[in-house]
Formats: structure tokens, sequence, C-alpha cells
């Protein structure tokens, strides 16, 4: 029961986060709000008691915003020059 | 380039990150058929360690790798995982059949040898292909060519 | 009769023997000499090859060969039956008449793109073959998409505007209407489960008369847009900007009549007179056929330039056959089986004329010929002669048809159409002979005063050759190819419907 | 021999995977390697399909587990064709692209990383074919889509941004694909396709089934580039190089309409379940559409590469309208679709690969005085005009033979003159390039260019001669395709088990 | 209807809505990075989907815990296995993508999609 509305309550958060950083103006931003997005997803994988793609989610949107940053300085790169 | 601007504490903090995730990354490796994790987890903390590292070094420095060793490793990993599978096919057993696996113990523990060998192989290919990625991000943009990856 | 059945490979290498002939023309194609040799070789061959199966056919057997089952209900098969030795042997014969023609037809004009005429030529008669000798509507079909491919290259020869102009026009009436036969064989597979041409036909009464109506109008559109019947007829006009020989070899041997040969297979081999009688077609294609007879010939008065005219008399002169196939008696049918024989031996004669004096003149302004009789008289007595026997003539071998065209439209009680045939004589004399008389009577106009002499050699004999064909057969119907027995044979198959 | 229907897929998978290390090693044998690899990947192929044909399908169970747990692989009639197809589509292209890479200044690593995206694509689409279950064939859609994004990437700046777009659209249709599965994974609780098939029959009305039944259509549908999802198609087969696209439109893209194939048949029961019997007809309707489109704006486009890539939405359609069809023949005619248009389509983006080099053009109008330069590139240009145009005797006649047998059978008369339309238009503009390659005079500034490359190896004015007998190896397939349609008809795709098929 | 039942439809809605809100921020978004991450958040749906399907009311962790042998006190773990490879999967899509972009950017030197596509068809 509790499980049910904290997961939705969950969901939700994810829900805002992800639009918000998909609609921030500044790519920057949005690219650490993406990093929350990913660890309130992660926190709904483990809740659905799935550690294991939990902790490869975990991993994973390290290495993905890793991705994100360096792409977004080298794309604004040319913007600054 | 203005690369030394950021604080030294995080440097440090960095410094010290990678020994602890090169160990971390073995550990969910060799554990990984009794916790959460395995080769895929392992291959993405250990390419976790290196990247760190690459973040740290100099711009200059970081032009050079692009080289093409990474991705050879990468390609590697699976050729272990999947020489491991076919292994078996010389002993009358199918793709990926571990319990005929040539090993001098018994047939349970081949199957854990088996998926350790895999899991190496996952490990392998993961990070060297983690780290190619990465360094292409990098290396890509350079303002040189007509835009022309080929 | 039941007739035996020989299987042979003899209708493969026929057909083979041109596309043969092609690859080494295009092989050959630096050396003019060498390439036209394989021509000549390949022509000689196929005619000893047809003939050679003319012996078995008279004795009333076919020859079937099956170079591919494919699956069951999709093969290509080659079967050569009375009809089909018919064309075979008129494709033949004309194909190494009017190559020498060619030879000296484009050699004294200087013409490009030399190679290429010659291997689609080649590939023409191949398609021409095997469309002779197809056993069955999937083959037929096959070998009549190449005879549009194969024919393109020729029409669009002269690489003018113009030509490609007609090329493509040619390429639109044919295409489309080749992709309605297709979709009438489609059908005729899906209903009779075959497509395998018998005398007689198999499609009387297996489906309901609409459905035979629409089948029968689909598997028309592409032979009779090739046979040039109004009102499909305007590629042919305009893919006279092709050189003469190719005009030839359209009007008197591979197109046109594959077209009419196309006909005569669906009205006799796939359905049968009584059927079409039977599903109300018979009388309409009748009367169109009629009314491109007089239309044609009437337009044909109006054109001042020879190839023109001789265009619209082909248009009119193929409607014959298409006629003979629509009375659907016997004398119709051998009439229309010989008239496809004699047409092709005369109309080629008269092409080869044009052909002839166009190489010496340049020109085929019908005002233009005159007094040219006297500097080339063998030229002009040909095509006196011939132009005759389009007429109907006796003594000429269009006699010999249209005779039985007569009798046939007397036998189907539909007399009116024997008018129809005799109006059109007349005009047909009234097209072409005003020509002959200028040439002969007439002054030589100024700028043709430097023409002297006959054409040359390569031209001459085969137009002289064609000439003496027309007007031996024309005596002696059944001498040497043995036409008329061949004719009488396809049209006694049909009304009997048993080979 | 027993293990054929896992190394076909592991032979590309290895190649790909340890031809960096060679190139890194030993430089020299990079490239015998490869095509070695490949050329042994097609006799592999052949072996399978001969097995296929004298011994019915077969089951491989890698590690020997049963279906519910472990993974299945399946080689039947149809898969076998696409293995085929793939296998040797994938050697020719290797033998065309060195050349064209070597004439196209690329870097020798760059270089190397083009053949194994390719070497990938190859082992994704030939595992597409023969993957038992929904989630292996998932799995293998992504290998495949995944590298071919990273190919067409390789055609430089606009190539970049098509791919892209690729990406973005390829992506939507993987997770419409993954719902799908998960729907009706969640019904059924298994994934393998056999079991699939047994158990989905009295859950057809469910609305989850339909549901997933519509989403995996969706996604596959994208992939393949069905009309109303097509948009990616046209810039990526654009600019991406030319030996990627010679692979992509041939086999990738069959690949999926395969799966269609084995999703609406195999699992869900083809014409037999009146829910799938929809799905069929409006497949059929998106597909007819897509064939009138595809060839309606490819005779508005002025630049052959465009044109080719309209085209090729038109033709690959035709195999999804076989599939909607149903009849024996039709299934039959949609397989010999995947292998004409294949040799068809190839050989077509080789000549236009061979036009870009020499010509420095793929304008429709600048190619005047082709056939002088290029004479041989010509000729397979026109062969395999006439096989698109569907005339005897390519096997694109026998192709359309067979779709309009089925579509008769079937009582579509509409869908026969859908296809006879399709014909004539592609008549249409093939002629229109027939004509300017073999009669219109060359145009003086596109071929006063020579080129740095007059000179390469090979005859002078032609292309290399790899490029060239990759060219004819296709050119007289189509020509034998043609002719042996018949044996394949009877031999292989009568083979094909038709669960619910036929009307 | 109970409560539970009823957020566990919320909870299907919610991730419906979470997946039709990324495919519209991709298919309306003129920005190519955002497309890119709008694109992750459907994947993310999609994953989350899976997970739930597997999921059982008070179902446990599927690792062996030594005394529970009854298998269906497991969540089920094949859902998991399969998402960890779309995992893998969407990581390297993202990793390309990104790719992409660098190059895009480089060679029309904006990453604004209507203003490439016009550019495009020049």
């Amino acid at each position: 029961m509790m499980f049910v509305i904290f997961l939705s309550l969950l969901l939700l958060i994810i829900l805002i986060t992800g639009l918000i950083a998909v609609f921030l103006p500044r790519l920057f931003g949005s690219g650490i709000l993406f990093s929350a997005f990913s660890f309130f997803v992660v926190l709904a994988y483990l809740l659905l008691s799935a550690p294991d793609v939990a902790f490869t989610e975990a991993v994973i949107s390290v290495i993905s915003i890793a991705y994100y940053v360096i792409a977004i300085r080298e794309l604004r790169k040319g913007d600054l020059e | 380039m203005k690369q030394k601007h950021s604080s030294i504490i995080l440097e440090v903090a960095y410094r010290l990150l990678i020994p602890v995730l090169i160990v971390f990354g073995v550990y969910v490796l060799i554990h990984g058929e009794y916790s959460p994790g395995g080769g895929f987890q392992a291959g993405v903390i250990l390419a976790l360690a290196v990247i760190l590292n690459r973040v740290l070094e100099p711009a200059d420095v970081k032009k050079n790798y692009w080289t093409y060793k990474t991705i050879a490793l990468a390609g590697m990993g699976p050729v272990i995982y999947m020489m491991t599978g076919l292994l078996s096919i010389p002993f009358g057993g199918h793709f990926l059949e571990y319990g005929l696996l040539p090993l001098p113990v018994h047939e349970v523990e081949r199957h854990l040898y088996g998926i350790l060998f895999i899991e190496v192989g996952v490990t392998l290919g993961v990070m060297a292909t983690i780290i190619s990625i990465f360094d292409s991000l990098g290396k890509v943009g350079d303002p040189d060519e007509r835009g022309n990856l080929l | 009769m039941a007739a035996d059945v020989i299987m042979t490979a003899r209708p493969v290498w026929a057909v083979l023997i041109s596309t043969a002939a092609a690859l080494l023309i295009m092989a050959s194609g630096r050396k003019p000499n060498l390439r036209e040799f394989w021509t000549l070789a390949a022509a000689l061959l196929k005619i000893g090859i047809v003939y050679s199966m003319l012996p078995m056919i008279l004795q009333g057997n076919i020859l079937i060969s099956n170079p591919l089952i494919l699956s069951p209900g999709i093969e290509l098969f080659f079967q050569v039956d009375a009809a089909g030795m018919l064309f075979a042997a008129l494709a033949s014969v004309l194909w190494f008449l009017t190559s020498i023609f060619s030879i000296g037809y484009m050699r004294s004009l200087h013409e490009a793109h030399q190679t290429g005429y010659y291997a689609s030529f080649a590939l023409c008669l191949t398609a021409a073959m095997g469309i002779a000798f197809a056993g069955n509507l999937l083959t037929f079909f096959v070998f009549f998409e190449m005879l549009t491919l194969a024919t393109y290259p020729l029409v669009i020869h002269e690489r003018t505007d113009e030509a490609l102009r007609a090329g493509r026009q040619y390429l639109v009436y044919t295409l489309i209407s080749g992709q309605l036969t297709l979709i009438g064989i489609i059908l005729v597979y899906q209903i009779a489960g075959h497509g395998n041409f018998m005398p007689g036909g198999f499609m009387s009464g297996i489906a309901g008369t609409p459905a035979l109506v629409g089948i029968f109008l689909l598997l028309m559109a592409g032979p009779a847009v090739k046979a040039g019947m109004m009102p499909f007829h305007g590629w042919l006009p305009s893919a006279m900007v092709a050189p003469t020989p190719v005009s030839a070899l359209l009007h008197a041997v591979a197109v046109v009549k594959a077209g009419c040969f196309g006909v005569l297979r669906i009205t006799g081999y796939v359905f049968s007179p009584q059927s079409l009688q039977a599903i109300g077609v018979a009388k309409p294609l009748a009367w169109l056929a009629g009314a491109t007879i007089i239309l044609a010939s009437l337009i044909a008065l109006t054109r001042p330039n020879l190839k023109q005219r001789l265009a619209y008399s082909t248009i009119g002169q193929l409607s014959y056959i298409i006629l003979g196939a629509a009375l659907g008696t016997t004398s119709a049918l051998l009439g229309s089986f010989y008239h496809l024989f004699a047409h092709g031996i005369m109309k080629i004669t008269l092409f080869f004329t044009a052909g002839a004096i166009y190489t010496k003149t340049h020109d085929l302004e019908i005002r233009k010929l005159s007094g040219l009789g006297r500097t080339m008289p063998l030229t002009f007595c040909a095509y006196t002669f011939c132009a005759l026997g389009i007429a109907g003539m006796p003594l000429a071998v269009g006699f010999i048809s249209k005779w039985n065209l007569l009798l046939g439209t007397v036998e189907s009680g539909q007399g009116g159409f024997a008018v129809v045939l005799i109006i059109s004589g007349l005009l047909a004399c009234a097209y072409l002979l005003p020509v002959a008389y200028s040439a002969f009577r007439s002054e030589v106009v100024p700028e043709m005063e430097h023409i002297k002499g006959e054409p040359n050699l390569w031209t001459l004999v085969p137009l002289l050759a064609t000439t003496v064909i027309a007007l031996i057969l024309g005596i002696f119907p059944d001498a040497a190819g043995h036409f008329y027995t061949l004719a009488q044979m396809a049209a006694d198959n049909i009304m009997t419907g048993t080979y | 021999m027993a293990h054929i229907p896992v190394l076909v897929v592991l032979v590309p998978l290895l190649t790909a995977l340890v031809l960096p290390a060679i190139n890194q090693l030993l430089p020299r044998i990079t490239q015998a390697f490869f095509k070695s690899a490949l050329l042994a990947n097609v006799v592999l192929a052949v072996l399978a399909m001969r097995h296929v044909v004298t011994e019915g399908p077969w089951h491989y169970w890698l590690g020997n587990w049963e279906p519910p747990y472990g993974i299945e692989f399946v080689l039947d009639a149809m898969s076998a064709t696409l293995v085929l197809v793939a296998a040797g589509m994938a050697f020719v292209v290797a033998l065309y692209a060195r050349p064209f890479f070597n004439l196209d200044e690329a870097g020798m690593e760059t270089r190397t990383l083009f053949y194994v995206l390719f070497t990938l694509m190859t082992s994704g689409v030939i595992g597409v074919a023969i993957a038992g279950d929904i989630f292996t064939l998932y799995v293998f859609i992504e290998i495949a889509s995944i590298s071919s994004y990273g190919v067409v990437a390789m055609g430089g700046g606009r190539a970049a941004f098509a791919a892209y777009r690729y990406l973005i659209l390829g992506t939507v249709a993987a997770t419409f694909y993954l719902i799908g599965i998960g729907l009706i994974f969640a019904m059924t609780g298994t994934l393998n396709m056999a079991q699939l098939s047994e158990m989905l029959p009295p859950l057809m009305r469910s609305p989850a089934i339909i549901a997933g039944m519509c989403f995996i259509i969706l996604g596959l549908g994208t992939k393949t580039a069905m009309v109303p999802l097509h948009s990616w198609l046209p810039d990526a087969h654009t600019y991406g190089p030319t030996p990627a696209i010679a692979f992509l439109a041939t086999a990738l893209l069959k690949a999926f309409s395969y799966a269609i194939y084995r999703f609406m048949y195999q699992i869900f029961g083809g014409h037999a379940q009146p829910v799938t019997a929809l799905a069929l007809q409006v497949l059929g309707g998106l597909a007819a559409a897509g064939i009138l489109y595809g060839s309606v704006m490819a005779i508005a486009q002025k630049d052959f590469r465009r044109m080719l890539a309209y085209s090729t939405i038109a033709q690959i359609s035709y195999i999804p309208l076989g599939i909607a069809i149903g009849t024996p023949a039709a299934i039959a005619g949609a397989a010999l679709q995947v292998i004409s248009h294949s040799m068809t389509k190839g050989c077509l983006f080789m000549v236009k690969g061979g036009m870009h080099l020499k010509l420095h053009t793929t304008q429709i109008d600048d190619l005047g005085g082709m056939s002088r330069s290029m004479p041989i590139s010509s000729f397979a240009l026109t062969v395999s005009a006439l096989s698109m145009i569907g005339l005897p005797p390519t096997s694109g006649f026998f192709v359309k033979w067979q779709l309009l047998r089925g579509a008769s059978a079937a009582g579509l008369n509409w869908m026969m003159i859908v296809l006879v339309l399709s014909g004539l238009l592609n008549a249409v503009y093939f002629f229109r390039i027939l004509e300017n390659v073999f009669i219109r005079k060359p145009n003086q500034e596109a071929h006063a260019d020579e080129g740095p490359h007059g000179a390469v190896l090979g005859i002078k004015p032609e292309l290399p001669l790899p490029m060239l007998a990759a060219m004819l190896i296709l050119t007289f397939g189509i020509l034998a395709v043609g002719v042996g349609s018949g044996w394949l008809t009877e031999h292989v795709f009568s083979l094909i088990d038709l669960a619910g098929g036929g009307v | 209807m109970s409560v539970a039942i009823f957020f566990s439809y919320v909870i299907f809605w919610l991730i419906a809505l979470l997946y039709v809100s990324g495919f519209f921020g991709m298919m309306e978004h003129n920005h190519l990075v955002k497309k890119l991450m709008a694109m992750n958040l459907m994947q993310t749906a999609v994953i989350l989907f899976f997970l739930l399907l597997g999921q059982k009311i008070g179902g446990i962790t599927p690792i062996a815990v030594p005394g529970i042998t009854d298998i269906d006190a497991y969540a089920n773990p094949l859902p998991q296995a399969l998402m960890l490879t779309a995992i893998v999967v969407n990581l390297s899509t993202t990793g390309i993508a990104l790719t992409f972009l660098i190059v895009i950017k480089k060679f029309w030197n904006t990453l604004d999609e209507s203003e490439i596509m016009r550019r495009m068809d020049k």
C-alpha cells in the first residue's frame, strides 16, 4: 500500500524533473537536472525490487551524464569563439 | 587552455577516487553471482576510473587518446566471450554450453568458471567501448575538416 | 488427326542464336566487317534451324521443348505448331534479307551507332522468334516485352529530339498496353489454372460472360496496340523517324506482325472463334478492324511523305488480319494467316524501295520522286508490283490472302465486309500507284536531276529478291516455304480444335 | 556443421570485433581477412540453405537450454533466404567498398571503422533472420540499427544530420517495439516465438494483445520505412556513403520487413485470426500507398540518389504487400522480392557510387555520355532498371508475376492495378535516366574535370575492377534469379510454413 | 475501488505520461540535444514499464536468499535481465547520438533542427 503510493510519488517527481530537464532553455542546467532525473529513476528501480537494474542504471547514468557534459562543452566551444 | 582553474580539492578527490573505483570494479566483477552486479557493471566502473583520469589530463594530451587501440581492445572483450562459447563446440556441446568446457573441475563449477570467463570478456569490452565513445566525443569536434567523419 | 508430340531443343536454338549474335556483335563493335558477318551468319543459321523443323510440322506434328520448367504453373516453354512455324519462317527469311539491306543502307548513309543498331536488330529477332514459338501466355509475354525493349533503341536511332519523342510515345503505348495484357494473363492463369495455347482455346465457358469479356479486352490490349489497330495506332506513324530498314522491320516483320500474331493466338488459341461470338466481342472487333482499314487508307491518301503513306497503309493492311480473326471462319483465318506472310513480304519490299530511294535522294517527299522511275527502273518496277499486290491484284501474293478473306466474309454471312475489302483495295491503288505513275511518266524535279543509276547492290538485291518471292508465291501459293499449307493447317487447327 | 545457425551470426560478429585489432597488428592482411570471413559466411549461408531445403527447419538452442529458458535460433526457408541475401550482399558490398574508399580518400583507421560497423550490421541482419524469440529479435534489430546509424553518419555533415534523424526515429521505433513485446509478455509470460504462437490464439481478442500488435507493427514499420513513417529514409539514403547504403537499402530494410512477416504469420496466426487479418488489410493498404507515393515522388526528383531513395520506399513496400495478400504465391513473391530487390537496388546504388566518383555528379540531367565513359556500369544500370520496372527476363518481372498471381487468387483486384501502375511509374523515371545515360551528349563542364583519379587501376575510363566485379555479380544475379525464380519458388519458397496463410 | 488498485492505475498512467511527454518533447523540440534528452525519457518510461510487469505484490528481490526456495516469492527476474540489455542499448544510442551532435555542430554551426532542415534543402 505504502509502496504503491510511494512509487507513484516517485514517478511524479521523475516526470517533473524530466520535463524540466527537457524544456529548460539552458543546456548546461538541463544536463544537471538530467542527472537528478537519473537519480530518481535509480530510486524507482530499487523500489521495484530490481537492484541489479538499479545498480546498472546508477553507473550508466554517471557515464551518460559525463557524455552529456563533455558533449555540451564541445558544443559550446564554437559559440564562445 | 585554462584547464587548471578547477579547485585543488576537487582534483585531489578525483585522484583518490580512481584506485577505489578500480578495486570496486574488480570486486563487482568477481562477486557478480552473489550480489547485484556483474561483468557489465564492473566494466562501467572501471571505465569510470579511466574517464576520471582523462578528465584530469590537460587538453593537449587528451587529443592523442582517440586511438584505435581502445577500439581494438573493445573488440577483444567480446571475442573472449565468444571464444569461450565456441570452445564448448569441439567438446560436443552447443554454443555457450559451459558444462562441457575442458576444465578439470566438477560440472557445476565449470558453469561458474565459464560464466566468469564470459564476465571478464564483457568487462573488458564494456570498459573499452565506453572509453572509446568518451574519447571520440572529445576528438571528433576538432574543427579541421568539412565535418566528415571518414 | 491427333498430332505426335516431338521433344526437341531446336526451337530454343532458333531463339537463342540471335541473342548470341547480338553479344558477338556487341563484342566486335570496332570491326564493321566482322560485325556484319555475325549478323548474316546468324541469320543464315536461323533460317537453317527453322526450316529443318518444317518437314516435321508439315507431317502434322508439333514440336515441344521445355527449357525451363519454372514451377508448376509458371513454365517457360516453346511449342512449334503450324501458325508459329509460319511466323518464324517469315521472320527468319526476312531477317536475312533485311540484314543485307541494312548493310547497304547504313553504309551508304554513314549512319552512326551501327553496332547498337545491329545488336538491337538481332535481339528483336530473338523476341520475334520467341513469340512465334511461345507455347504459353507467360512465354509469349516475356518475349513480347523483350520485343518492346529491343525495338526502342531502333526507334530512337537518330538521337534527334523528334526521334526521342517518338521513342517515348512508343514506350508509353506499348508498356501501358503490355501491363494491361499482363493483368489479363494473370487472370487467365487464375481462372484456367494454366496458360498453354490450345487450338480452339481453353477459355470458353469457364467463367461468366462479363469476366471473359474483361479478360479478352485486357489480353488484346498489348497485341492490338502493337498491331496498330485504331484508335491505338498513334505510335506507328511517329516511329517512322527511324531509319528505313527499321521501319521495314517494325512494319513488316517484327513488331506489328508480332502484334497480329498475338491477336491470332488470343482469338484462336486462348479463346475460340465460337466463344468470341458467344460472348459477343467478335462483331465489335470486326467493325473496329473494318473502320481501321477504311480510315487508315483515307489518311494515307493525305500524306505527302512516302514513308508516312506506307505507315498508314500498314495500319490498314494489318487490320485485315484482325478482321479475319474476328470473322472466324476457315477461309477467313486462312486468309489472315496467309496475309501475315503476304503483307510481310510485300510491305518489306515497299519499305526497301523507299529506303533504296532514300539512299540516293535523301528525301522521300512524294512530289520530288517524280521521274525517278527512269533512272531507277528496277527499283520502281518492284515498287509498282508490290503496290499492286497490296491492292490485291491477281498474280501477286496479296491476292491469295485477300481472296480467302473475301470468301470468309461470305462464309460468315457478313458480306458487308467484302465491300470494305474492295473499297480498301481501290484506296490502296489510289494512294500507292500515283507514286509509281509519276515516277515513270512525269518530269524529274530540278533538285533531283543529279541522281543517276540504281541504288547500290546491297540494297537492290534484297528488294528484288522479295519482289520475286512475291511474284512466285502469287502464282504458286504453296511454293518453297509451304506457307499456304501452313496457313491452312493453322486455320484447320483452330476450327477443329485439335492439332 | 551442426552449428551453422550460430556460426552464421558469429562469423561476422567475430570478424567485426577482431578487425580493429588486426588492423593494429597486421595492417596488410586486414582486407584479406575481412573479405575471406565474409566469403566464408556466404558459404555457411549456402550450407544452411541446403540443409533447410533438404531437411526442413532447423532449431538451435544456445547452451542446449530448452526454449522457455534458453535462447533459440530458428532457420526455416524464409530466414535462410534472408540469411543468404544478407551474407551475399555483405560480400559483394565488401568487394565494392575497398576501391570506393580508396578513391574517396578516407583515412585508414576510419575506413576500418566502417568495415567494423558494416560487419556488425551484417551480423545484426542475420541475427534478425534467425532469432527464435522476440527479445533476441530486439537485440539483433538494435545491433543492426545502431551500426547503421553510425555507418550513415560517415558520409559527412549532411549525412550526420540525416543519421541523427534516423537515430531518433529508429529509437522511437525500438521503444514501440519494446512496449509491444512487453504487453505480449505480460499476457503470456513467454517470449519464445513457437510458444507464443500456441498461446496467443485464445487471447487474440484481448486489448493488450491488440495494442501490442499495433505497437510492434508501428515500430517495425518505422524501421522498414512504410509510408507514413518513412520520413527518415530519403535523407539518410541520399547522403550516406554509397557502400553503406547499398547494404542498408537492401538487406537491412528487408530484415525488418521479414520481422513483420514473422510476427504476422508465425506469432499472430495470419489470416486465420480475424484481428490479424484486419491488421494485414491495413498493412496492405499502407503498402499500396507506399508503392504509389514512392514512385510518384521518385519521378519528381532531379538527383539520382534521391530518386533511388524514393524508389526504395516504393519497392520495399512490395514485401508488406505480399505479406498482406498472404496467399502462398504472394508470400513467395515477397520472398523473391527480398532477393530481387536486394540485388537490383544494391546494383543501382553501386552505379550511383561510380557516377559520384567518375562523373562527380549524380544529377540526372548531367549524366549525358555516361554510356561512353562507363559502358559496363551503364549495362548494369540498364539491367537493374529493367528489373525495377519489372520487365522480363529480369527477376523484377517474376516478383511482379508472383504478387499478381497472389493478388488475383485473393481477389484483390485493386492491388493488381497498384502493382501494374507502379511498374509503369518506374518506367517513367528509369527510362528518363536511361535516355540521359545513353543518348544525351556529354555535359561539357561535368566531364571537363577528370579529377585526380584519372588513371586508377582497372580499365581506364571505367571504375576499378573490384567495383565492376561487384556490379556484374549483381547484374548476372538479377538475370539468374529471374530465370531461376521457378526453381526457387518450387524448392525453397514452397517450404515456407504459412500458419493461417492462404485466403 | 481500493486505494491500492487506484494507485496501481496511477502508476501506469504516470509511466504512460512520461512516455508520451518524452515522445512529444522529441517530436516538437527544435533543439537537437533536448530531443535526445526527451528520447532518454521515453526509454526510461519503457524500462519502468517492463520492471512493473515483473513485479508481484510483496515479491522480493530476485537474488537467492537462504531459506526461501519458493520461486513465486521472488519477483520475475526475466524482465530485469531484459532491461539490463535495454539499458545498454540506450547508453550506446546516447553515446552515438552525442557524437553525431558534435559533427552536426561543426558542420552546420547550429543545433536548431528547423534551421538545418531549411539549409538542407538548398
